[in-house]
């Protein structure tokens, strides 16, 4: 499978306004654990950011240590912490 | 200060979206990135190292010792958590009161995880192992060891996870991957070979250079792999706990 | 038009990092919630992350593992493959991100130990009693 | 086996951090003895490396990997970096042999952890002094700033808001370092040093705004890492809430060696006139210097608790170093050189005198200092030394490290510079000064001397002498003893290691 | 008649004389005989050194030792020329009598921290010949902050508020001066001419030609007020502040060792870096004594109104410091030589006046002259010598004074100088107004009743009195035969 241009730029541009709204929600949402699992949502996005520019070891890389753990971790902390944010 | 910085982002952020005008177009293949030392790893990558995957080539050969201070942050990250968090618990920790009520509802979870649990890890073993050939290598393989044992003990508990990986091996794991690869640096440099050149075991594994050192990447991975399935379980272990390893996630 | 066109498509992955990356610094920055910078961290790191791979795409070419002819030749030209460096380089920039983000967690967890908060005007004022 | 020292310098007291975790059960005492070892070694090899590139009088590339360098990753320790690479080797075994009693405090049970961040913290500084790579000096700095944050956390209580604080700056600052050698790397297709320098010698990269943008970057980070002036908001509290050995350890090293990256990237990867011809800040930034210089030392003045007096002095050194850089001339970049090596030994010296003051008074405050030189006569002398070298007094390091830059910025012209030194050594000269005569005499006016005497009573009063104990004594005096040693052989050091690295722009 | 390699190693046991008897003292501190041995032992070997040098000094030539190269171009050097050992001579010779006073002073009154004081006035003494000997202006600079440094614990002695308030003072105008001033002033002058060492000699500077006379002028007034130990008017607040240390250290220090390493300075700078000509020619000699003069007369007039003895002493040394600074400025041979002179016979004077001081403090007591009439008659000796030593300060014949006013006054004819003249006549005037009531009201004023009817008030102790007459006596044979120390200054000029 090789990357041109015709078909895929949509594509491409659909991840990236994706990953902006998720980026967006996860700073202005006021519930941390919601705004951690949408941080988990913004990693996701990120891989398939990865895999659609043909970085498929960092995508891999990014689905298990970026998506999986570090979300993992932020809910854990998320969930000791005050679960409401002021801002 | 806070709309003081308000402002200043705005302004950087409109001069430096101008300022992609001189950057090359995206994707063409004359771009100075692509015509410098891209085209070297591949062209020599394949004949020096006999790796078909030039990314684990590069990472675990030609730049390693970027790769042994790499795992070596990993390791360093476990050690910071462990001396900040950790500490013998106190009674009534803060957890209980904001963590949701888990009322038996984990027969389903338990259920699926003994059946997942096994083929992750064997996934996880396949991608470590297969690093030259398929996309994967240490980091990944070990990542989803480390996400094994963090599955286990979400289905489970905390407890019944430490039992099996107990905090004292997860430590001596996180140590022995990364004395692993700086290990094998050090034999390469008594064989008389710079630091990290694999073409040292040649002579110890009675092959020829280009094979020693894919076997070097190899056992890199593996090192590599062994550290950072460690360190995920023990961020995991600490994180979940707040430090006193009573009560999970 | 069609000038114009290509010079949005040839440019709009480096305006979508920078995007990002203004947003996740902002959210470091301007944000009260330690939790909230600490989300922002991630954003703008991984938003760099974009830029450097951005690097390594090229026309027509394909996952950086060497293929071979049917008769076990490995195809070596360089215009088939991505740049395999970037790939590298973002290997370790994301190890190091999950590093920096579970010291920080630690950290965090740590505040809300002491402080009981983690705002950081609340903070401030439980540090100044 | 000679040519391998090198790699020596970073890989043992990596060995040594790994080893520490593992001997846990061992005892306190095998552990320390281990990191003590190890960083004597680690010191004995960075002395050979220097003196064989002093012999050769040319920098020694050593490839990682048998890879030429712009495929693979090297090593390049020149006059320079040499020079940084003993300072550190010397900083870091001085603070590690101090470290026994005031460490084994702090946290009792997991000191070899604590040992095992400290000899990375160690690694780290020493492989971005010798780091031939852009991205391999990016690693560098986030291990070095991932073992500080561990070892300033241990301070406990409020040092977790502060390293919290440290943490948020300090991966703001990487991470624009990051993406200005992207912007680098994305014009030039390469990470060697040597490698970019020619690249970006090319005329037609000369006026690309990227390149300019990936310099503001790059500055940008180093500067936040570095605690200059504007961006210092992180290091007073990071550092003055640290317990007494990582302070020890962390106050002299981190930021000189900032500097010492700085340096490097300007003056190698991007040649000198690129940087004051093409980016015209150098007035800008002497500007900065000098505001960083005196409202350092003002807010210093104005310091109750001792350690953050002398967090805020180390902000205004860095005003020094960076005012000297952009002075454009050799004496500048001679006296920056200089005071790089001068500062990490007189900010050793002053934090384990305060520190040693601390662990026997248990008061942090000012007027812990009462009659010292009775009591604590060797740790008295040491700070005098140390407070004579910042405010500049012949014999000792400071005042040519002053005399450098000072005739830097007469050459260049730069007289806020110049009296923005005169001003800050004055007022370091009143800040010492009060506590100097609070330690000197104590206060002994309330037993009643009056000038007349009419009571006689015999030479010193009753109080006993409680010094130090000889683990915080020896490193003490042999800091004391190095400052002075380094004023008196600063002709050696200038010719021998600063001159050959004066860029060739100048 | 020394081999010729003695000559390079006796400025050296010159200057670590004392350097050496530091650790002695400090670690004899219990048995204070085996300690004033040692500083005794200390004097005497730095006296006997200088002097050995005055013969092969007075054959001509100059001798240079270089210490330690401390930077590629400049080092710490060593220089004796006649114009250093005059003040060498001066300072090593009344290092030994001030020695024997202070151990009278420090056993009459069973002071405290007696081991610290030795320590401190050995170092500054070990300061004041390396500012003597100094070969470039970084080496005077550096002992000229040693000094600054090791007199602070001698004028904080007593350690109370007065005390510690009279040494910050003292610090803050010192360190103000050097650090604020001079350090500046001194690397212009680095980035200018390259070397700071002193020319050969007093006409042609090291200030190279082409410098502007604005940048020349700046460096001149910084390195005239920089020294703030020379008391220049605005600069001198610190002398009458150190006053409050104990009398040994204000009669070395403040009338020998510190104030005259400022004047030192100051006209080594004046004669060897801008020399004679650059400053005729910039009419910068005259500017330097007007100033001067007017700190003559201003500080004589305080000096009038000052009823504490030792305060008056303080006021007195200002002005007469400045005499030397004049006949400097003046520029012309004749008054460069009566300035030159004066260091000598200003100290010899200035010392006796201040041993007599606290004589009279041990023995009676009394520190305003108000309460001191009636004195004289009975502490004969100590009023005597501080009659011949009012006599020397006013320049009356047979005295030492005198042969300073005189070649001042020559100096200031020949540089045709008419006001200098009326300026010389006027403190003339005044040294007679403050100085002649003191010794007429002691010796005829009626003794007040607590003077008369206290039997105890007698003669100081002996060991006080031996250096108070021996100094007086001295200060008299110069003014009889003023060639042994003319021949000295003379070689400056030619």
């Amino acid at each position: 499978m090789t990357w041109d241009a015709n078909l895929l730029w949509q594509f491409d541009m659909l991840i990236l306004l994706m990953m902006v709204i998720c980026a967006v929600a996860a700073l202005s949402l006021k519930g941390l654990v919601s705004s951690a699992v949408v941080t988990g949502a913004y990693s996701f996005f990120t891989c398939l950011m990865w895999t659609h520019m043909m970085a498929v070891d960092v995508a891999f890389t990014e689905a298990a240590v970026g998506a999986a753990v570090s979300t993992v971790i932020i809910v854990a902390t998320a969930q000791y912490i005050n679960p409401w944010s002021k801002d | 200060m806070k709309p003081f910085a308000r402002i200043i982002l705005f302004l950087c952020a409109v001069m430096m979206l101008t300022a992609t005008v001189d950057l090359p177009d995206w994707a063409d293949p004359g771009s100075p990135a692509s015509t410098h030392l891209s085209p070297g790893f591949i062209e020599q990558g394949y004949h020096e190292t006999a790796t078909p995957n030039v990314v684990t080539a590069v990472l675990a050969d030609y730049r390693s010792y970027d790769t042994l201070f790499e795992s070596v942050v990993v390791f360093a990250a476990s050690l910071v958590v462990m001396l900040v968090l950790r500490r013998t618990s106190t009674g009534t920790s803060r957890i209980k009161h904001f963590r949701p009520k888990r009322e038996g509802r984990d027969t389903i979870l338990r259920g699926a995880a003994q059946s997942i649990i096994p083929v992750m890890q064997i996934f996880a073993l396949y991608v470590l192992f297969h690093g030259h050939y398929s996309p994967g290598g240490g980091f990944q393989g070990g990542v989803i060891f480390g996400a094994s044992f963090i599955l286990l003990s979400l289905c489970y508990s905390l407890k019944f996870a430490m039992q099996r990986f107990k905090e004292k091996m997860v430590l001596i794991c996180c140590a022995c991957g990364a004395l692993l690869y700086a290990g094998i640096g050090a034999v390469c440099l008594a064989m008389g070979w710079n630091f990290l050149g694999y073409a040292g075991l040649a002579g110890l594994l009675g092959v020829t250079d280009v094979m020693a050192r894919s076997h070097g990447i190899l056992a890199v991975e593996a090192g590599v792999g062994i550290t950072v399935m460690a360190v995920m379980v023990s961020l995991y272990y600490d994180l979940a706990s707040g430090g006193d390893m009573e009560e999970g996630l | 038009m069609d000038e114009f066109f290509f010079f949005i498509v040839a440019k709009y992955n480096y305006w979508a990092s920078l995007i990002l990356l203004f947003i996740g610094l902002y959210g470091m920055i301007a944000k009260n919630n330690l939790m909230k910078k600490i989300i922002g961290m991630v954003i703008f790191q991984t938003a760099i992350l974009i830029f450097f791979v951005s690097i390594g795409v090229k026309w027509g070419a394909s996952v950086p593992i060497i293929r071979f002819f049917p008769d076990k030749q490995p195809l070596l030209d360089a215009t088939a493959y991505a740049n395999p460096l970037p790939h590298v380089l973002i290997l370790t920039a994301i190890v190091v991100g999950v590093a920096v983000l579970g010291v920080a967690l630690a950290i965090l967890q740590n505040i809300q130990r002491i402080h009981g908060t983690i705002e950081e005007d609340e903070i401030l004022e439980d540090m100044r009693k | 086996m000679m040519d391998q020292t090198p790699v020596f310098i970073i890989a043992i007291p990596l060995f040594a951090s790994l080893l520490l975790t593992l001997i846990g059960p061992l005892g306190p005492r095998v552990a320390y003895g281990l990191l003590i070892g190890a960083l004597s070694l680690s010191l004995g090899a960075s002395l050979a490396t220097m003196v064989r590139v002093v012999q050769t009088g040319q920098a020694i590339h050593y490839y990682m990997g048998d890879w030429l360098p712009p495929m693979g990753i090297e090593l390049v320790i020149d006059h320079l970096s040499a020079a940084v690479l003993v300072m550190i080797g010397v900083c870091a075994l001085l603070s590690g042999i101090y470290s026994m009693h005031t460490a084994g405090q702090d946290n009792h049970d997991r000191l070899n952890n604590y040992y095992a961040l400290f000899s990375l913290l160690v690694t780290g500084l020493l492989g971005m002094a010798s780091a031939g790579d852009v991205f391999n000096l990016y690693v560098l700095l986030e291990i070095s700033a991932l073992a500080s944050y561990g070892l300033l956390a241990r301070g406990g209580g409020k040092a977790y808001f502060a390293t919290f604080k440290y943490l948020v700056m300090g991966t703001i600052g990487a991470c624009f370092y990051l993406l200005g050698v992207g912007y680098i790397y994305i014009m030039t297709g390469s990470l060697n040093m040597a490698d970019l320098a020619d690249i970006l010698s090319r005329e037609s990269l000369q006026e690309s705004v990227s390149i300019r943008i990936g310099f503001t970057l790059i500055i940008l980070g180093i500067w936040t890492k570095m605690a200059l002036f504007p961006l210092h908001a992180w290091l007073p509290n990071a550092y003055s809430r640290a317990g007494t050995a990582t302070a020890c350890l962390i106050a002299p090293l981190m930021t000189k060696v900032s500097v010492y990256i700085m340096l490097r990237m300007m003056f190698t990867v991007f040649s000198a006139d690129y940087i004051f011809n093409q980016i015209a800040w150098s007035s800008l930034v002497i500007y900065m210097a000098s505001a960083a210089v005196v409202l350092g030392m003002i807010t210093a003045f104005a310091q109750r608790d001792m350690r953050k007096m002398l967090t805020y002095i180390i902000v205004a050194e860095i005003g020094y170093m960076t005012g000297g850089a952009w002075l454009a001339n050799t004496a500048g970049y001679t006296g920056a050189v200089y005071h790089i090596l001068a500062d990490g030994l007189m900010t050793l010296s002053l934090f384990m005198a305060v520190g040693a003051i601390i662990y026997r008074t248990g008061d942090t405050s000012a007027n812990a200092m009462q009659g010292i030189f009775r009591r604590m006569p060797i740790t008295a002398a040491v700070f005098l030394i140390g407070a004579a070298s910042i405010v500049g007094i012949p014999p000792t390091c400071g005042f040519f490290s002053k005399w450098y830059l000072l005739q830097g910025a007469v050459q260049a012209g730069a007289w806020i510079f110049v009296a923005a030194l005169l001003i800050a050594g004055l007022m370091a000269a009143i800040i010492f000064f009060r506590l100097l005569e609070a330690a000197f005499f104590g206060n002994l006016d309330d037993e009643g001397l009056s000038v007349g005497h009419s009571a006689p009573h015999s030479g010193t009063g009753a109080v006993q002498m409680r010094e130090a104990p000889l683990t915080m004594l020896v490193p003490l005096a042999v800091a004391g003893a190095a400052l002075l040693g380094l004023g008196i052989y600063t002709n050696e050091v200038v010719t021998y290691l600063i001159r050959w690295s004066v860029p060739a722009g100048f | 008649m020394f081999p010729v390699s003695f000559y390079q190693i006796a400025p050296v046991i010159a200057l670590c004389a004392s350097l050496l008897a530091v650790p002695l003292i400090a670690v004899s501190g219990r048995h204070p005989n085996l300690r004033e041995f040692w500083t005794f032992a200390a004097a005497a070997l730095k006296f006997a050194m200088v002097l050995s040098l005055t013969g092969w000094i007075l054959a001509g030539n100059v001798i240079t030792v270089d210490l330690i190269n401390v930077l590629p171009d400049i080092s710490i050097q060593l220089r004796v020329d006649s114009f250093g050992m005059v003040f060498a001579l001066v300072s090593s010779f009344l290092w030994i009598a001030a020695a024997l006073y202070t151990v009278g002073y420090m056993r009459g009154l069973a002071e405290h921290a007696q081991t610290r004081f030795f320590v401190c006035f050995a170092l500054s003494l070990c300061a004041t010949i390396g500012v003597a000997f100094s070969g470039n202006l970084l080496t005077m600079y550096l002992f000229y902050e040693m000094l600054s440094l090791s007199t602070y614990p001698l004028v904080a002695h007593h350690q109370d508020r007065e005390g510690r308030g009279g040494a910050r003072k003292y610090l803050t105008f010192l360190l103000g001066g050097s650090v604020g001033m001079v350090l500046p002033a001194m690397i212009i002058l680095f980035s200018l001419s390259g070397n700071l060492d002193f020319a050969d000699n007093i006409y042609g500077g090291i200030i190279p030609q082409g410098t502007g006379n604005l940048l020349v002028t700046i460096l001149f007034v910084a390195f005239l007020f920089g020294f703030a130990k020379n008391g220049i008017m605005p600069m001198h607040a610190w002398l009458p502040g150190a006053m409050v240390a104990p009398t040994p250290v204000s009669a070395l220090l403040h009338a020998v060792a510190v104030v005259k390493v400022g004047v030192f300075c100051t006209a080594r700078v004046m004669l060897y870096i801008f020399g004679i000509d650059v400053m005729d020619e910039l009419n910068l000699g005259v500017a330097a004594a007007y100033i001067v003069s007017f700190t003559i007369v201003t500080a004589s007039i305080i000096a009038l109104t000052k009823d504490n003895l030792k305060a008056r002493l303080a006021y007195s040394t200002i002005s007469q410091l400045s005499y030397i600074i004049l006949g400097v400025a003046l520029l012309t041979p004749s008054a460069v030589q009566g300035g030159l002179i004066h260091i000598v016979n200003h100290a010899f004077a200035k010392i006796t006046l201040f041993f007599c001081a606290g004589a009279i403090y041990v023995a009676s007591r009394k520190k305003n002259i108000s309460e001191m009439s009636g004195l004289g008659r009975v502490m004969p000796f100590t009023f005597g010598a501080f009659a011949l030593a009012s006599l020397s300060m006013i320049g009356a014949p047979p005295v030492g004074g005198f042969i300073t006013k005189w070649y001042l006054l020559v100096g200031a004819l020949d540089a045709g100088q008419t006001a200098i003249i009326l300026v010389l006549l006027a403190s003339t005037m005044l040294n007679v107004a403050y100085f002649g009531p003191v010794t007429y009201k002691a010796f005829f004023g009626k003794p007040n009743d607590s003077i008369s009817e206290n039997p105890k008030i007698k003669e100081a102790p002996l060991i006080m009195l031996v250096p108070i007459v021996a100094a007086a006596i001295i200060s008299v044979l110069l003014g009889i035969f003023p060639h042994i120390m003319m021949q000295f200054v003379r070689m400056v000029t030619t």
